[in-house]
């Protein structure tokens, strides 16, 4: 789960990572009384989870408090690419000598935290690693050995930048590996991390990204997964411990599998046969007529969505089952959506017959390969 | 012979008096796996189908001498019972709960490294030998006793995969399913090895998927060791960039990290035949058996 | 560093570890105002480190305030063993059905934590370890694992106790473990541990050693240690990072060295020939004439010690140094007090010299052995 | 030959720019050894008697291929230098300071165990093969090269011992301080068979003390591993039960753990030779020799 700007920013301070005053707000009419303390120049930030914010226009600098209120009222409730602008973060404006890159991330190949850091901040570090790899400077973090000087002094001889400022940027690593760890995190960036005329360093901007399977012992990231602002289907999804999955913009099709790598196959082989996969909706365990019933509401209520395929494989589900929901939930779906369904398993022939017998359009097929063909000879694209 | 378990093979089960661990214990016994212990804090004592409880892991170890073990526990105590069974010395421990969070298989991957013990999952259906053994929850029916080694990081796919080849009388010697997490206790690089050296194994299918660079140390592996013929599959070459597609471990980075395109690349040139779907590797392996 | 009970409970309680309700007084006026909100029966406890308290009458019941003061009266400002009392400690007498024995200690053969727990409390572990191995049960415990729920299940299955306290007592070890680890501790000990009726458990008596090489970050240790009552001289050596140790309460023999090994060598050589050591002092590094000289004013400054063994070896110290301090110390002693001296390292003749041709009670040697034995023939025993 | 440190070995000492680190280079490249590289954050590009200055141990190794290091620094720097020095990929690693915390120690320990790499001290004199190279404070003019393998926990003992040794003509092949305190980083049992595998070593002494297990662990590994005479010293038989002498590690517990009694009883038993006194070892010496 990846935070807003303003999550991260007020993580931040929790853990003493110093960070530019600012208030939060969603009202324009807050403006006055929030920024009362605030010492002008000030910024005002759309929080919105879509990169490009700056160039679309929401990020804006106030020299007085009209300028606030109006640059409040016009980025408030207006949206930048697709994403409703529902919160403005405004802080002070930052003074620094040079903007850096700083990162800890849970890097998969050694199994381990790793700090991350370039000398370049404000930047797309993924553009960068592929652009000038040699620009970023990895240090692994050895949970047994955890944060130490050293690997300071390492960036610092490697970055080239100020020998003064190793102090502080020891304290905001360790600060930042501390909530690496206290907070499940996969993810912890600061972009760009502003080195001061004193030495000391500045969190301007941060992304924060939390192990989903970890939410269980984090209640306030679980607070602040409620405060984002979610497709509505992932949501009814997940009320049901479904994951819905958006693919392509386009796409006219939807999948439902009970397996994240059924799912990922359906799609390969769809996508292979030139057809565009829209949506994906992953059942897990269990896949019962009820819950059956459920998935299929929900996706096919994406109105972009005309023609499904259900791909259930599983030794011990009961065919019979899933048919029996599949029917269900197309007896009060309106017209002109198509589903093709591939059954394996227990009492296979039952639910077979069931789909058959039902004057809905819905097609039954025997095998992975078969289905992508309905889906095409059904004119899906 | 088989990989990690066979006839022989001692079992114990953790969260035995669970629902899961209950119905599949008894699985497990009809299908012929020496279930030896279960273990259940607070119920040591009891017999569940036959099967001696015991409070913890190191009394059943100590009771049955057994060596491996699998949990049908819920993922916030799989950290617990994992390290639970590292701490009393067994040496296979397989863990099939879903959502573990990746902070505990961090500690768990290096701790088990250290005390030298082998981890499958999370995230897995476990392991089975066909004919001889099998420990974890896959449905035991579609699978065949033959020479074909089988890694997988979906259980879907690998049931797709299985079925498919007992259907055209091409068996199985193991069946290992690493899981779809971020950190799998062991990855197919560990497990090469032992199909490379396992007498019974004449091919090994590899199931793989976008992210992580399991299959990539997999290629380099092959390339230089294995003698054996290798098909793989990747899954997920048209998942979106930077989502998760329900395996927290099938995510390509927004740098291209952990993509099909280089996974396919690398194992082709290690030697291995690339499979486009499930169907295709039965048909590679038809051609090359 | 050795806890004061008083100090242990304080931090028991502050780590959520169930203690009884008390207070502490270093004064009987204190008595009706500290405990108004205690309830009786109370427990009054002499604070000194001394085995076998109890059967001192170090501890004592009271039912009412008179009897409180009564026992304060008595109690404070006398000695048990040799130890005075200055504090009492308070507190309400607890009601429980069963007292077990709970620690934690470092474990030098597997360098790692161990939990030690023995359904028998209110003993001296140290003694069952002899007596009756079985009745204790030990748990490793790996850092990289902790504290875990296993480790509880197993210590009640073989000790037999109630599995009722299982979540109780996991609870408590857990925060003991804490303990452990945040106060740099050697040992963790609760003693006894008391089942109350609800599974609930209360820590009654406890002791806490901590690593004194740790103290330099344990500020809060460092505060305990200057409640502790020490002997003067181990405080005046610990001034000059001298240590002194104190070893046979008869002995009239101290010895000097430079090193903890050489001390123990010269204890055990004087020890062979029937001589009994008082005390010992290490000088650690630096034998300087000014550290000499203060270092032999502190170990001659205890009146039972009539004879002074210094043995000094050291391949770069300056033996005229050293001798130069020895003279130094000894023209300002009164007489009555025998020092024998052996020197090893650069420019030994120049400072045998120094130590012979003084008028004092100086005997200098050549070699370990050498020393023992002049101080049999100066008459020391 | 000589065992850790020989004329090839290529030395970093860590805290080079300290009043200590400083005294000492010029004191070991006087010896012989080869110094190569010296660590001291935020100074590095400076040069110390000829030896380059580098601000990381990581820099320094990459830079010279340096095998080892010494750390004349402070406690309470230790465990941040070592835990470099480990992560680093030094293989030696020796440490001097007195009063590291114990618990320190203990993630130390743990952690060399896992990158398998040696961790001689803390509260040692360190190491010197006479004749060849010394990594260590300890004045060298007292040792001589020789066949006697020589490991002591006390820096004073082992100066005394060698230098009666010396002084009657048995060199020493390579002369360990294991260090004083809890938790050392190498044990007795560690180095044996280092000692044992030495052409040069023709017998070995041990300078033990009261306090912890090690000479237990040395008497059982000698019993069933060495063939070289090995001739023992516990120091602190008469020191008080439950108080520490100084060295954090010689303290019996009140129960009678680590006693001289049972190590020596131990030791006997194993066919060591056991001494009463410094002197007492080089006399055994000369008439087993």
């Amino acid at each position: 789960m990846k935070f807003m700007e303003y999550q991260a920013r007020e993580t931040f301070a929790k853990y003493n990572i110093p960070v530019m005053n600012g208030v939060v707000i969603d009202s324009v009419s807050q403006v006055k009384e929030k920024i009362k303390d605030l010492k002008f120049p000030l910024v005002v930030k759309a929080q919105v989870q879509v990169g490009g914010r700056g160039k679309a226009g929401g990020i804006q600098f106030a020299d007085n408090v009209d300028d606030v209120i109006r640059i409040s009222d016009k980025l408030l409730f207006t949206e930048i690419k697709g994403h409703k602008i529902n919160k403005l973060m405004i802080v002070e404006k930052a003074n620094g000598i040079k903007e850096c890159y700083l990162s800890i991330i849970l890097d998969r190949q050694t199994k381990c935290p790793m700090i991350i850091f370039s000398a370049e901040g404000g930047i797309d570090i993924e553009e960068t690693a592929v652009k000038s790899p040699d620009s970023i400077i990895k240090v692994k973090i050895d949970p047994a050995i955890g944060v130490q000087g050293y690997m300071v002094q390492y960036i610092i001889n490697k970055s080239g930048i100020s020998k003064n400022i190793a102090p502080s940027l020891l304290e905001v690593i360790k600060q930042l590996y501390k909530l690496f760890l206290d907070y499940d995190a996969l993810l912890m960036e600061i972009n760009p991390l502003l080195i001061c005329e004193d030495n000391t360093l500045i969190a301007l901007d941060g992304k924060i990204d939390i192990d989903d399977s970890a939410l269980y012992r984090q209640p306030i990231v679980k607070e602040y997964r409620d405060e984002l602002q979610e497709e509505e289907l992932i949501l009814e999804a997940r009320k049901f411990r479904f994951l819905y999955i958006p693919i392509e913009e386009k796409g006219n099709i939807a999948v439902i599998s009970n397996g994240s790598g059924m799912l990922m196959s359906s799609i390969d082989l769809i996508s292979k046969a030139n057809m565009t996969v829209g949506a994906a909706l992953d059942l897990g365990g269990g896949a019962t007529a009820d819950r059956i019933k459920e998935a299929v509401r929900i996706v096919l209520s994406n109105e972009d969505i005309k023609y499904l395929y259900i791909n259930i494989f599983g030794g011990i589900t009961r065919c019979n089952e899933v048919a029996q929901g599949v029917k269900e939930a197309m007896e009060i779906q309106p017209k002109g959506k198509c589903v093709v369904v591939r059954l394996e398993g227990t009492n296979k022939e039952e639910g077979v017959n069931i789909l058959n017998s039902s004057n809905l359009d819905i097609v039954s097929v025997d095998g992975l390969v078969d289905g992508v063909k309905a889906l095409a000879e059904r004119g899906a694209v | 012979m088989s990989i990690l378990v066979n006839e022989n093979t001692k079992l114990i089960i953790q969260g035995i008096t669970g629902r899961e661990g209950t119905f599949h214990a008894e699985q497990m016994l009809q299908y012929g796996t020496k279930v030896v212990a279960g273990v259940s804090p607070g119920k040591g004592g009891q017999t569940i189908c036959g099967i001696p409880v015991f409070d913890t892991v190191r009394e059943a170890k100590e009771a049955t001498d057994a060596d491996a073990t699998i949990l049908f526990v819920p993922a916030k105590y799989t950290s617990d019972g994992v390290k639970e069974a590292i701490d009393a010395g067994v040496e296979l421990i397989i863990t099939i709960a879903e959502h573990v969070p990746v902070k505990d298989m961090m500690e768990i991957y290096h701790l088990s490294k250290r005390k030298n013990c082998k981890v499958i999952g999370p995230n897995s259906f476990g392991i089975i030998s066909p004919g001889k053994s099998k420990a974890g929850f896959m449905a035991h029916k579609i699978f065949s006793e033959g020479s074909v080694g089988v890694m997988s990081r979906s259980a879907t796919n690998c049931y797709e995969t299985v079925s498919m080849m007992t259907k055209n009388n091409i068996g199985q010697s193991t069946c290992i399913g690493v899981g779809g997490d971020m950190i799998p206790g062991s990855t197919f690089v560990e497990l090469l090895p032992l199909l490379e050296a396992d007498p019974q194994t004449k091919a090994v299918v590899i199931i793989g998927e976008i992210g992580g660079n399991e299959e990539e140390l997999a290629a380099e592996y092959i390339k230089n060791n294995m003698t054996k013929p290798v098909v793989a599959l990747i899954a997920g070459k048209n998942a979106p960039k930077g989502k998760s597609m329900g395996h927290a471990g099938a995510i390509v980075s927004a740098d291209g990290t952990g993509s099909a395109e280089n996974k396919e690349m690398l194992l082709k040139q290690a030697g291995v035949h690339i499979a486009e779907s499930t169907e295709h590797i039965v048909s590679i392996l038809k051609e090359i058996m």
